[in-house]
């Protein structure tokens, strides 16, 4: 029993990180449909930038996730300034390709500028909890905590701002809210950068509880893709609901079925479910 | 001063040339409509004026103000809406939604909103009853009235309709036709786009032909109405 | 035997019944027309006919055989073919090539004959060419046969829409508001070539909210509101039926 | 006309000089890297068939490829198969798991169809991983013999395998252009350019796509065989999702949905990245920022470029001769203005 | 085939500094060297090259060395493969091509059995990296492995820590074949000497985000020991995870992993008292030619070097030596031939580790084995 909560727990912090970068993901593809490969580069230049504005600058850990989350955030924004929008008339398939090239481009950039090795982020709260037999660390429970928290505040900015009704009004035709008076390029651009702070926000929480290295990304954006596609793509309680999934499926998983088979079973229940429900969980019907 | 004017316009999508040189003045409160077949270049016209394709050469000017750098968005700002082609509603929003997203340029004024609703509402009570509904379960016609309320709520100068009566039932395409007709009377100059002359110019003050991307024949309703190429062309026999 | 018909046919969108227990005969050799309101169903009954959508409950019988569970494709094989009420064709392709794939269905070669080029294979090719140019000259749009879809008017893409169908070898044809979006001079056009697919024996069955047109061209007419049939019959009467002027002509309907 | 001859002339060229390739250079690396590309070329087009033709991105096909290397593998060194009884029966295998694969993931449609395969090819990938009573797992397949000889001609010498590469590079391309160009290509195109029309015209669109899928995957089997035996040694990385985006760089650079794409992009990429390799890790600092502006200013590759630019000079020259009567549509990608209405229409 | 070039090749670049107006008299022999340069493993591969320019700097620096009385220097060519055998192989054929290499370096078992496919056939040696035994056991004469084995390790190990904690161990090793390989001996090893596997998992750090789960798992069977190993520093997050679950064992940590390394990450030694692993290069007292080494290292890297960048430091200067008493530079069969004098001759100054002989195609040598004891590094006699 207490094996079973311990591992729920585990699922949880998990499932947390996923959920966060599955987000970003996820409303990148709602909005604008680009399967965005290189969201895993971003994450990994999250914790990067984290982790040096802490290191070399000594910021403290929020201060240095804030700055984080901005300069991510721009870098998004400068995919979709330079990459996306010219290609926003081209066929699906040329998305995937340039965020192959930015994912390509980025990592060497991280294994150039910050070097190939391993570097490990210093946290404020690596206190470790005992609550009845059961072993939180500080970190744990503030993933899940900021995770919980940060889906809140977004899912009341896209449901109950004009700003995020704009943002759902795109993503369903672009040229109608252009045509409304919205600017879409602002807010393609402004979901660029939320996707990326996103990702910032679940690197940084995560590092401390691994490490940051250049393909660090790469952990995370195979199982994202996974979650969102669960989901159903561009759904955002989809996106939740999925990381959690695979975050328990993981940690229960390789708790009663097999260590060693634990991702298959992750996969395996995709495919079940999307046999069962080619859209996902939360399509809308339709595409 | 026209409220509308386009001096020498040129479009082109790659190296087609869609419109070619064209003049265009719409005055204010009138209701002046574009007749021409299909591909004629009324639709590109129209996506000219809000800003959504750029002239090739020649200049826009709305207020007297040149317009013809201004990106989609800052159009509606000044007050030109569009009812596109095709609607371009938000199909997983529901009415009521899609009607807030058109109210856009407002949405800092919360109670003109409200009249808007009111107002929109009004026009077609069939929205009102649907208002829920999300937009892409609607009919063709009902889509069809929805694109029109929403660009009335962001209470335009110049509403551009591209076709607005495309696929409606007679009954509702008069009914639409009045509606025009009312929307006009309440204060809006309106441009619009048909292919159905007869009904188009019956509540035109003036009209422009367009042919293969040009402006073949321009003059009131009256006159245009007269011409028995026009007749013959865009109202049958 | 009645040519086609529907049973009961019934469609549910969710609480929505688009199409509610209509009973529908469709004359062989003749114009059927289906008027009514926008969102009445009529999009909707075709869809269900052409094995587009399921019916929720009821029958589509053709020819004696219950088709209502068929997948599309098998549909048109026994004969029947439909547009689209937005033209749905092939942008990207020629109008031939478009065309060319229309007869597809009747031919009967496979990856492997065109891996051997079998003799099989060229004959096939040959006569889909063939069939296609045939039914380009019906529709009168030899001279445009090698421009791209994506280039052409509206009415040649609702000929050529029309070709498409024809190509398929139809029994009966479903034709989705032929001449929305086409201008009166080119509407006359293209009564006349349904006319023209009438004489040559297939079957036609069209929606249209063109009053002059249907009234012009259709044999028999259904009316349908709200997903139920409110009428059915000759022009004339549909003309003068107190019903369908209320709730779909309106006052000067044929203006 | 011109243009076919063109075409029909550039691949000629290409097959006398891939022919005496071997003659003009003494260098074996020349020759190892050239047999390599030939099988990539061969996986790219099994990519291109199904991409470019019915417009259904598969990202499993890494998963293939490896699925026809380790059957060879596993034939050959584990079951000590007669080489090419092992050959044969490796494809048949990659056949029917594509066939299986086909049938559930062909149900899903346009990025899912790519997610959905991105994570069939990521199980592959983690089978071939941790099964390792069949497969030895990370250590990977040891010992692969390569082709046994056929009568006189024998496969040991890096030259011979490069004609036996070449060989089955030719066949996979004589097969790609004779689908291309038959009624059965036209179907495929059908199907990329509408599904829903292409099944109420009378196609069956499902039994088609899966046709296709599995002869795709025959495809990037063959390439795997190949490059197992040409290897001889394969470990599970082979199957991983960067080797998928290998073959789609290929594929997007040299021009999906044509013919010779796949040989033009393969070509240049491999040997391009051959160079670059004076740059050591930071050539991807070069190459990322390479690919993505060569997606955004060549959106069709390579060849869509060179093709582009040859009907713009023809389009001159009519231009010059009967003054602007012809009319040039822009990239032939951007949608009608038919298409967004129905996508409102379905939501 | 001459490998000796009197002019460098246009696209590489020496790796020393050297005076290039000297090599008049001088020729050069290219080395070559592919690996991982880009990508996951990239730390792991730039390491195991540093310690081979490293070396070759060196000798360079002294002037080179004389073979057959001519001078000789040093050229390293490496090759990035990203790790993946087929581009191992095709950078090996373009170094004998363009480069002549007689010998090249790979650092991954993968590359090692893509190059064993044609290295007799096109006679250069192999500096095998990897301490995989099958490339020594399929009869590859040319193959010459670097890494001492491991099974020595098993004795001191398990003697330690089940004295100190208990019986029962449960493994946490790393995923790579490596890792596997040693859990398959140690728990022969253990369970002879009466002990228990409670718990046998693998992790694989390329797909990994976080240990809970698997160091829950682990700890739910009540181990007295942990396995746990690969590169050092996630393995430092397993031991910190565990501790952080409660775990108050030992661990046996897998001589891929260096506790020095480690300790980067977990903080202190405290964490990871009870450990026993290899004596870390920096650490080890036993031989006066280390800290040397690991000053010149600090100082061109910047970091402490670890085994990857010591053992490939010390197989470049044996080939050398080897070079030297076969009285050739590129005749690969007769350079293997002398491997014993390379290992014998190995000059007192870079005597980093203590190899004696050249055996099954390998290098063997003493082991140094280190615990961790209040948060000191302490050395640990290993009975022979
Ligand atoms: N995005 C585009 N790319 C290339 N050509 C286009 C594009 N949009 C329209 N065209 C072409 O420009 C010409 C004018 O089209 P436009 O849509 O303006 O005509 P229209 O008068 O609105 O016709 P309709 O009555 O069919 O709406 C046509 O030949 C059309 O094919
Ligand atoms: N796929 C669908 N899902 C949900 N509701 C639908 C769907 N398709 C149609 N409907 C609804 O069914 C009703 C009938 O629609 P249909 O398109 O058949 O009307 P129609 O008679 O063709 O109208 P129009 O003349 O405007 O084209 C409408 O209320 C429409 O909103
Ligand atoms: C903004 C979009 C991604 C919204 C998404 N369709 C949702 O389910 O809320
Ligand atoms: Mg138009
Ligand atoms: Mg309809």
């Amino acid at each position: 029993m207490e094996i079973l909560i311990q591992q729920l727990f585990n699922g949880l912090t998990i499932g947390s990180v996923y959920a966060l970068v599955a987000l970003g993901l996820t409303l990148v593809y709602g909005i604008l449909h680009i399967p965005n490969f290189a969201h895993g580069a971003l994450y990994m230049m999250g914790g990067y930038i984290t982790l040096t504005m802490m290191t070399k600058f000594g910021l403290h850990y929020w201060l240095a996730i804030f700055v984080s989350i901005i300069i991510v955030g721009l870098i998004g924004v400068l995919m979709e300034r330079f990459v996306f929008h010219p290609l926003r008339e081209a066929p699906p398939i040329h998305d995937k390709i340039a965020a192959i090239g930015i994912l390509l481009f980025l990592e060497a950039f991280a294994q150039f500028f910050w070097g190939d090795e391993y570097q490990s982020m210093p946290t404020p709260y690596g206190q470790v909890v005992q609550i009845m037999g059961l072993t939180f660390t500080m970190q744990r429970i503030l993933i899940v905590v900021a995770a919980l928290v940060v889906m809140i505040l977004l899912y009341l900015f896209l449901k109950k701002t004009f700003t995020g009704a704009t943002i759902i009004a795109m993503s369903q035709n672009r040229e109608g809210a252009n045509l409304v008076g919205v600017n879409t390029n602002k807010v393609a651009m402004l979901t660029f950068m939320i996707s990326g702070g996103l990702a910032a926000i679940a690197a940084s929480l995560s590092a401390p509880i691994n490490l940051v290295f250049p393909g660090m990304g790469q952990l995370v954006i195979l199982k994202a893709f996974v979650i969102i596609i669960l989901g159903g793509m561009g759904s955002i309680p989809g996106a939740i609901v999925g990381g959690y999934i695979l975050g328990f499926s993981e940690s229960l998983g390789a708790t009663y079925i097999s260590n060693d088979y634990k991702d298959i079973i992750a996969f395996v229940l995709l495919v079940i479910i999307l046999t069962v429900k080619p859209t996902g969980l939360f399509s809308k019907g339709g595409h | 001063m026209p409220l509308l004017s386009l001096k020498n316009v040129s479009v082109k999508y790659g190296s087609f040339t869609a419109v070619h040189d064209v003049n265009i003045q719409v005055n204010q409160g009138e209701i002046v409509v574009l007749l021409g077949s299909n591909g004629a270049g009324k639709s590109t016209t129209f996506r000219t004026i809000s800003g959504l394709s750029k002239p090739s050469i020649g200049e826009i000017h709305f207020e007297g103000k040149k317009v013809n750098r201004r990106s989609a968005d800052q159009i509606v700002h000044l007050g030109i809406g569009q009812c596109p082609e095709g609607r371009k509603l938000f199909p997983a929003m529901t009415v009521h939604e899609n009607l807030r997203m058109g109210a856009y340029v407002l949405r800092r004024k919360k109670d003109e909103i409200k009249h808007l609703f009111d107002h929109v509402y009004d026009l077609f009570p069939i929205l009102n009853e649907k208002r829920n509904d999300a937009a892409g379960s609607l009919s063709g016609g009902q889509q069809q009235m929805l694109a029109i309320g929403r660009a009335l709520m962001s209470k335009p100068k110049l509403m551009l309709l591209d076709e607005p009566s495309v696929g409606l039932a007679p009954l509702i395409v008069e009914q639409m036709f009045a509606v025009i007709q009312k929307i006009n009377q309440e204060g809006t100059t309106i441009l619009l786009a048909e292919q159905n002359a007869n009904a188009a110019l019956k509540i035109a003050d003036k009209g422009y032909v367009f042919e293969n991307g040009s402006i073949v024949l321009e003059g009131t309703s009256e006159e245009l109405f007269a011409n028995d190429e026009v007749r013959k062309a865009y109202i049958g026999a | 035997m009645i040519f086609l018909e529907t049973r009961n046919l019934t469609k549910r969108f969710g609480g929505l019944v688009a199409v509610n227990n209509v009973d529908f005969t469709i004359e062989q050799g003749k114009i059927n027309a289906i008027i009514g309101p926008n969102g009445a169903g009529k999009s909707t009954f075709f869809n269900l006919i052409s094995g587009f959508h399921r019916p929720s409950s009821g029958q589509v019988i053709f020819k004696g055989q219950d088709i209502s569970t068929l997948p599309s494709n098998k549909i048109a094989e026994l004969g029947v073919a439909r547009t689209f009420q937005t033209t749905n064709l092939f942008e990207q392709s020629t109008v031939l090539d478009n065309v060319i794939v229309g007869h597809r269905l009747r031919t009967k070669s496979n990856l492997a004959d065109a891996i051997f080029r079998t003799p099989r294979l060229k004959r096939e090719e040959a006569q889909c060419r063939e069939k296609a140019m045939e039914v380009l000259e019906f529709v009168e749009l030899n001279n445009v046969s090698d421009k791209l879809v994506g280039s052409l008017t509206q009415e040649e893409k609702k000929r050529t829409a029309f070709a498409l169908a024809l190509a398929t070898d139809p029994e009966i044809v479903f034709l989705d508001e032929p001449a929305a979006g086409v201008n009166p001079d080119e509407t006359d056009g293209l009564a006349e070539l349904i006319n023209k697919m009438v004489d040559k024996g297939i079957t036609v069955c069209l929606i249209e909210h063109k009053m002059q047109m249907i009234m012009k061209i259709a044999d028999k007419i259904m009316v349908l509101n709200y997903g139920e049939k409110i009428a059915e019959g000759l022009p004339e009467e549909i003309r003068n039926n107190e019903t369908v002027i209320k709730a779909y002509l309106g006052g000067s309907a044929i203006a | 006309m011109v243009k076919v001859l063109n075409k029909r002339n550039i691949i000629i060229a290409l097959i006398v000089f891939s022919a005496v390739f071997p003659l003009l250079t003494e260098n074996n690396y020349l020759i190892h890297i050239m047999t390599s590309s030939f099988i990539w070329m061969i996986g790219v087009y099994g990519l291109n068939l199904l991409a470019g033709y019915t417009g259904y991105l598969s990202l499993a096909h890494a998963g293939f490829f490896a699925i026809g290397a380790y059957s060879l593998g596993i034939l050959t060194v584990k079951a000590h198969l007669n080489f090419w009884l092992a050959f044969l029966l490796s494809l048949v295998i990659t056949g029917l798991l594509g066939l299986l694969v086909g049938l559930i993931s062909l149900r899903t449609k346009e990025h899912f169809f790519a997610i959905y395969t991105l994570c069939l090819g990521y199980i592959i990938y983690l089978v071939i991983d941790k099964w390792e009573g069949l497969t030895e797992g990370v250590r990977g397949l040891i010992g692969i013999p390569a082709p046994t000889g056929i009568g006189p001609i024998k496969f040991e010498t890096e030259v011979s395998h490069y004609y036996l590469v070449l060989f089955f590079l030719l066949l996979v391309v004589l097969i790609m252009y004779r689908i291309v160009h038959s009624l059965s290509g036209r179907t495929y195109i059908a199907i990329r350019n509408s599904e829903d029309l292409a099944q109420t015209i009378g196609i069956s669109t499902m039994k088609n796509k899966l046709t296709v899928f599995v002869l795709s995957t025959l495809f990037a089997g063959l390439a795997g065989a190949l490059y197992a035996s040409f290897v001889r040694f394969i470990g599970p990385d082979i199957g991983s999702i960067s080797i998928t985006f290998d073959l789609l760089t290929y594929l997007l650079v040299g021009g999906i949905g044509t013919l010779s794409g796949p040989l033009v992009g393969t070509l240049i990429i491999v040997w391009l990245s051959q160079y670059l390799q004076d740059f050591q890790e930071n050539r991807m600092l070069i190459f990322g920022p390479v690919l993505t502006l060569l997606i955004i200013f060549y959106p069709r590759g390579l060849v869509g470029a060179v093709s582009a630019w040859n009907t713009k000079r023809i389009a001159k020259k009519e231009q010059r001769l009967s003054h602007n009567t012809t009319r040039i549509k822009g990239e032939p990608f951007i949608e009608s203005e038919i298409i967004p209405d129905k996508k409102v229409k379905e939501g | 085939a001459c490998n000796s070039t009197e002019k460098k090749p246009a696209n590489t670049k020496p790796a020393a500094g050297g005076g290039e107006s000297k090599t008049e008299e001088a020729g050069t022999v290219n080395i070559g060297y592919t690996g991982p340069l880009s990508g996951p493993a990239a730390f792991y591969g730039e390491r195991t090259l540093n310690g081979i320019k490293m070396a070759a700097e060196e000798i360079n620096g002294e002037g080179g060395f004389e073979v057959g009385g001519k001078k000789f220097k040093l050229n390293i060519v490496s090759l990035d493969d990203k790790y993946l055998p087929n581009e191992a192989g095709a950078n090996a054929k373009r170094l004998i091509q363009e480069n002549k290499t007689p010998i090249i370096f790979t650092p991954h078992s993968g590359g090692v059995f893509a190059l064993q496919v044609f290295n007799q056939q096109d006679k250069f040696l192999i500096g095998a990296y990897t301490s995989e035994p099958k490339v020594s056991e399929v009869g590859n004469e040319l193959t010459v492995r670097i890494p001492p084995r491991y099974d020595g390790y098993l004795k001191p190990f398990t003697d330690y820590e089940m004295e100190k904690f208990g019986k029962k161990i449960a493994f946490l090793p790393t995923a790579s074949q490596y890792g596997k390989d040693w859990s398959e001996k140690l728990k022969a090893h253990w369970e002879k000497e009466g002990g228990k596997v409670v718990f046998n998992s693998s992790i694989d750090f390329a797909k990994e985000t976080d240990f809970f789960t698997i160091v829950t798992n682990a700890l739910k069977e009540k181990p007295d020991v942990l396995f746990i190993g690969g590169a050092s520093e996630p393995t430092a997050k397993v031991a910190k995870q565990a501790r952080e679950l409660g775990f108050k064992g030992g661990f046996i940590v897998m001589d891929q992993a260096k506790v020095d390394e480690m300790k980067a990450v977990t903080g202190s030694y405290d964490l990871m008292n009870g450990s026993i692993g290899v004596m870390p290069l920096s650490e080890s007292k036993n031989s006066p030619a280390i800290p040397d080494f690991v000053k010149k290292y600090k100082e061109k890297y910047g970091e402490t070097p670890g085994s990857e960048a010591g053992l490939n430091y010390i197989g470049m200067y044996i080939f050398v030596e080897a070079m030297k008493a076969a009285g050739s530079v590129d005749d690969a069969e007769k350079i293997q031939a002398k491997m014993q004098d390379g290992v014998s001759n190995i000059p007192d100054n870079v005597r980093i580790y203590q190899f004696n002989k050249f055996t099954g195609g390998g290098f063997d040598g003493e082991l140094e084995v280190a615990a961790i004891e209040d948060g000191k590094v302490v050395p640990i006699k290993v009975a022979k």
